[in-house]
């Protein structure tokens, strides 16, 4: 029922928008000192690919996002199984994560540099923190969410701890391990940019922040445009590995 | 027609049986002296209002979990044979495996090569008409389809008695009543000991030797009634059979009042 | 005089000991006598000063020197240098710095031994990315030997202490605070000799329309810089203003190496030259042609000051 | 089913935990520097409280949030309404909110100071900002989600648009406006320590971001407990509205 | 026993009515040429198998989409009034509003008075039982329950014609024949032209005058099989009747083939 009219609208709404905001900031009612017109920064993107600059940058930024993902994730998807399939784990360590899951974890940041220094170390440790307790949380409740009908089909034929841990709780909790995984993308995002913004000397993040600094405008509206599109890319690779850890699933 | 095969020697025991649930308020008392027995190869029906107990029968007699008082007497278990085999109400399937999966999930877990698992399904699918559908995920089936496999899984397992919990619910009635007629052929042709709970008197007299009514909760059994239509039991013969009025009547009769009681509470 | 309406400037400041002057010139009464009443801003860090003297929402920032003032000047942002607010000059108030750790096992000893290590400044592209250079280049490597990178000053000891940077710039009174604690060595604190590396911004709407007030707030802030020559920040009084404006011990304040204030508003255009040359060739520049100091510096409240105050001589 | 044993459980261990801590810090065992026993940090917290510095504090972080929300999930729900509702809107604006969504604002924060300032402003503007594209999207997904029979059981009987806009996209959309205001405020923590970390002259960020800088690391953990104090109560009373908000649904 | 009101003056004329969905590739033919009519006062049931297009012939009878041909003749609404009320299948109550609320939705977009909207609400949740859960939430409430309130919001706006999609599908079979006495005591006493879709011939011989049988998709009218047996019809009396069994021998004839081929697709 997707109408062709509203395909069409889809399309220039957004290029309608570079295109006043063009038209704005090149006859000058809109400041171009703070608006640069959006061919500018295109033009300043392309010379920061060029150099190398931009490339470099991103890589720093996306390496930090996956080793500190995968730090975070693969342990929080583990324990968040064990929790939501054994009460006493659950009971003993629930008070602690819900103690600490609130905290933003970017508070958490001056503590981990105080610890582990301004390396890269800190930068992985606070992304994989960032996403360990939304990760953990969500897998849980996926699996206390399950319905008790499918323990039921396990149990009646004959499935023991390991054969209900593998074949229920971890396909069962799968989607809400993606939710979790999704939204702790967001905040690995921000927790990562923020970090660079605090103290680095690489990354989008770092990127952003230096161009504020130096006054570099159209640099800084660059590094605006590559984390969104960081954002993007890191939507579609979760949304494809969703897909393909969860075949059974309708697919629309 | 399929000839009738000689019935199992597995009977069903049950004496005494209560179950207590912890609720909110101190406990809730699902079951309350259940006692009666099923004959080896009798197919027989429990009926009884919503919230009665009979999931809670069925799963004590599956050994999910032990009743708080009485005693069951079930053959028990073997090592590469599920003996009791359960089909659910609802959510009868896991929506992760593919049908062939599910149709040997019970084998998987039994002392039984990955080769034979799959012939054993395969064959079990192939009776319930699946055998197209074996790499499909249950999303791309009917409900009713989903119900076949689950039948396919049980009879998988090769049991002498198949626990059947309202396995036809979610299904539009006539849906329902060609599954009927796909459950009366198999069980024909193996005659295992069946205990088929169910909401609908139409079908506990289609299906069954026999039908237990139970009270509203606390459960207990409250009235027996053995329905003695010829077998197979053709949907136009049975319909037309006046014994099939006198004794869908004499049901919602024992009924009627357990089903307003349920509802006041 | 006393009694004169006031009338409200407001300052973009961020709360540090190199700012002394400031807080000497509110806490002794000069603005006041000047008819201005300061309210304080702070920022973030010094640099979005342009943006907020652009647009209309400060009078006065007292900042550092870097990159972002070239580009802003560059871009026709409605502001001009107008005095100096601190000097180094040996000891510099923010040394080069190592942890006592690699000193005392002679891992290092100069600053020729930091070639290939990590070095660290707290703000890239600002006045403190030339000082490194300056001091690398007093031990024989260029700014191209290390690998440089932005270490906030608080962040530093602790930076040096895991190994993460080999040395840093370290700033007053965190250096002498560090010293105390044994966590740090100065390396090298002679790097530059009379280099201006703060300034005193006015924006444009402020000079146009108050220049009375413009000249006023000059002349208050020369009083309080000659305040601060020499030993001025040894004494009691003053050290109790820093204390209490940036939360730094009076006891520390005392010991810690006092900047140098320029208490005739002296400023070298050819300091301003080599810092453009320095951030062109690091490309921290978004444009091309160098500007004119007279583009980006105004020295005419500093000569109207002076007419006031007469030249200083340090009598005290 | 909660036994008993359960309870104590949870009841201890974070209780243990902080034992344990004590006794490790008192002992040297964990170098007190940077883990201080925790009754320091509490004494410390004492001790601000009285100063009445943690309440202003925490009175200005709070006093952002508070407005900031506001102002971002007002115009958000409205607009996700009508967004879900009305088809040609959606056409023309999704391509625009899809494109800002995945930007994290904190990265935002550079720019957004560039243009109103380092005041109150800004820190609200980022707040708004960083909740209202969330709740955007999510307000519109719970009308989208919306089962087709609530229209048609209110076209059947009579309702207009601004009927159907009240009694059902609204109250429909009530859930998951909620799951977007809870996730929306752990992203406004984020982003308003993050921006009070980066450049603040009061609030918790900057509490624990100048506690870091004068190595004051008790006062860096209480500026962390008090994060997470805000955190709960930002959930328990978003958990109150919501049961405020929805009436109708099952209470458990 | 309640006297049977006259029927009201509202026939219902369906000509040569389709139905095309647009689909993923191309169109889908839902509705084909359907066309029959029923008589004021008439109680008319329409069996098919699932996805024949029986939800969407109500809702072009409603007026929520038109047919895409054919014409519908349907009394008009009049102010104050909703001549034709729908009662749906599935979910039949906005969650979000009181069981009161959800009864006077109707009257809502009509003039009418607060005062009147709440006194004709509070009545016809006194005709169906429910004047005890004015102010319950539908989660508060059974399933059986939720149905009663929508019949209720049906009745409040004083319908000549009341259509009803599969209102008791989600019930089980007790508590659905439950529901059945009292629809039947309902009709009885006002006589509205009644258009009950359903998939249980047991439900269609129960209540109608005539079964309407539709073929699977796409829908067209199959068959049509009056219903004679007498009213008030009830439970025991009905299947008891040696007519019971022949109808539902006969239904099933031409429903099954239509079922099988639903099946298929
Ligand atoms: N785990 C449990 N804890 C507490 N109460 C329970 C539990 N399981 C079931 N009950 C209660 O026990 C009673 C019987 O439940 P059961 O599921 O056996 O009924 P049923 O006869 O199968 O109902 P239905 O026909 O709706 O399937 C119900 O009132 C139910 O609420
Ligand atoms: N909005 C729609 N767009 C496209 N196809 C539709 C739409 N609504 C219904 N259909 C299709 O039209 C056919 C008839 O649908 P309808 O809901 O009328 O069937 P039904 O007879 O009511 O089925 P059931 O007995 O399952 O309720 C189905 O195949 C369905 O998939
Ligand atoms: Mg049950
Ligand atoms: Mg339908």
């Amino acid at each position: 029922m997707n109408g062709p009219s509203y395909r069409w609208l889809a399309v220039i709404s957004p290029l309608g928008l570079l295109l006043v905001w063009e038209i704005l900031s090149r006859t000058g009612v809109a400041d171009p000192r703070f608006f640069p017109p959006p061919s500018t920064i295109i033009r300043t993107l392309a010379d920061m690919v060029r150099s190398g600059e931009l490339p470099f940058h991103i890589g720093v930024s996306l390496r930090r996002i996956l080793i500190g993902f995968v730090l975070g994730s693969v342990p929080a998807v583990l324990l968040g199984l064990a929790m939501g399939l054994a009460r006493p784990l659950r009971a003993l360590l629930m008070p602690i994560v819900a103690a600490i899951y609130p905290i933003p974890k970017i508070a958490i940041y001056p503590l981990i540099i105080f610890y582990l220094g301004i390396g890269e170390a800190s930068k992985v440790t606070i992304v994989a923190l960032s996403i360990f307790f939304l990760v953990l949380l969500n897998t849980m409740a996926g699996v206390l969410g399950l319905d008790r009908a499918y323990f039921n089909i396990a149990r009646a034929y004959g499935a023991g701890a390991r054969s209900i841990f593998t074949t229920v709780a971890m396909p069962g909790a799968m989607p809400q391990i993606f939710t979790g995984l999704k939204l702790a993308m967001g905040f690995a995002l921000i927790v990562i940019v923020g970090a660079e913004l605090l103290g680095s000397d690489a990354g989008i993040g770092f990127l952003i922040w230096r161009s504020y600094q130096i006054f570099a405008i159209e640099a800084m509206y660059v590094g605006l445009l590559v984390t969104a599109m960081l954002g993007w890319l890191a939507t579609i690779a979760l949304d494809w590995l969703e897909r393909l850890a969860m075949p059974w699933r309708p697919t629309n | 027609m399929i000839a009738t095969a000689p019935p199992r020697v597995a009977p069903i025991t049950v004496r005494g049986v209560g179950k207590v649930y912890p609720a909110r308020r101190g406990s809730f008392v699902a079951l309350h002296d259940v006692s009666f027995s099923v004959a080896p190869g009798e197919f027989c029906a429990i009926i009884g209002p919503s919230g009665c107990g009979k999931t809670t029968l069925l799963h004590i007699l599956a050994g999910l979990f032990p009743a708080s008082t009485g005693t069951v007497e079930i053959p028990p278990q073997e090592p590469g044979r599920l003996v009791t085999a359960l089909i659910f109400q609802g959510i009868s399937t896991l929506p992760w495996l593919t049908v062939l999966q599910n149709t040997e999930y019970g084998l998987r877990h039994m002392r039984v090569s990955p080769a034979e698992r799959r012939t054993r399904a395969v064959e079990q699918l192939r009776r319930v008409g699946l055998d197209r559908f074996v790499d499909a995920f249950p999303h791309q089936l009917s409900e009713g389809m989903r119900q076949r496999v689950s039948i396919a899984r049980a009879l998988a397992t090769d049991p002498d008695v198949l626990l059947m919990d309202e396995p036809f619910a979610n299904l539009d009635e006539q849906n329902r009543l060609l599954l009927q007629d796909e459950l009366l052929r198999l069980w024909q042709e193996n005659r295992q000991t069946v205990l088929f709970v169910t909401h609908s008197l139409d079908e506990a007299i289609r299906l069954s030797d026999r039908v237990l009514v139970m009270t509203s909760a606390p459960g207990r059994i409250k009235a027996e009634v053995p329905v003695r239509l010829a077998r197979p039991r053709e949907f136009r013969s049975v319909r037309q059979d006046p014994e099939y009025g006198a004794l869908s009547a004499k049901l919602w009769e024992a009924l009627r009042d357990e089903v307003l009681r349920a509802r006041q509470t | 005089a006393v009694g004169q309406p006031q009338a409200t400037v407001r300052v973009v400041h961020v709360p540090v000991l190199i700012f002394a002057p400031l807080y000497v010139a509110m806490e002794r009464g000069y603005f006041a006598k000047q008819g201005i009443e300061i309210e304080l801003v702070t920022t973030p860090g010094g640099v979005s000063s342009f943006a907020v003297l652009a647009g209309g929402r400060a009078e006065v920032v007292v900042g550092g020197l870097g990159a972002a003032l070239f580009n802003a000047a560059a871009r026709d942002l409605d502001f001009k240098v107008v005095g100096p607010v601190h000097m180094e000059r040996p000891p510099v108030s923010t040394p080069l710095v190592i942890s006592k750790k690699a000193w005392d096992s002679g891992e290092i000893r100069s600053v020729r031994d930091l070639r290939g290590k990590r070095v660290s400044t707290n703000v890239l592209g600002s006045a403190t990315e030339y000082w490194v250079q300056s001091a690398l280049l007093k031990g024989g490597l260029t700014i191209d030997d290390v690998q440089l990178v932005a270490v906030n000053f608080p962040e530093v000891p602790a930076a040096l202490a895991n190994g993460a940077i080999a040395a840093g710039l370290l700033g007053e009174p965190l250096a002498t605070l560090a010293e105390d604690q044994g966590q740090i060595v100065r390396l090298s604190e002679d790097f530059v000799n009379g280099v201006q590396v703060t300034a005193l911004y006015y924006s444009g709407e402020f000079m146009r329309a108050q220049p009375k007030l413009a000249v006023g707030f000059m002349v208050a802030w020369l009083q309080a810089s000659r305040d601060l020559f020499n030993d001025g920040y040894k004494r009691d009084d003053v050290a109790a203003i820093v204390e209490r404006y940036t939360r730094v011990p009076a006891p520390v304040v005392k010991r810690a190496r006092p900047p140098f204030h320029e208490p005739n508003g002296q400023m070298n255009f050819n300091d301003f030259k080599r810092l453009q040359e320095f951030f062109k060739r690091r490309g921290q520049l978004t444009y091309e042609k160098p500007l004119e100091p007279k583009q980006y510096i105004d020295t005419s409240y500093v000569r109207a000051a002076l007419r006031i105050l007469g030249p200083f001589k340090p009598s005290r």
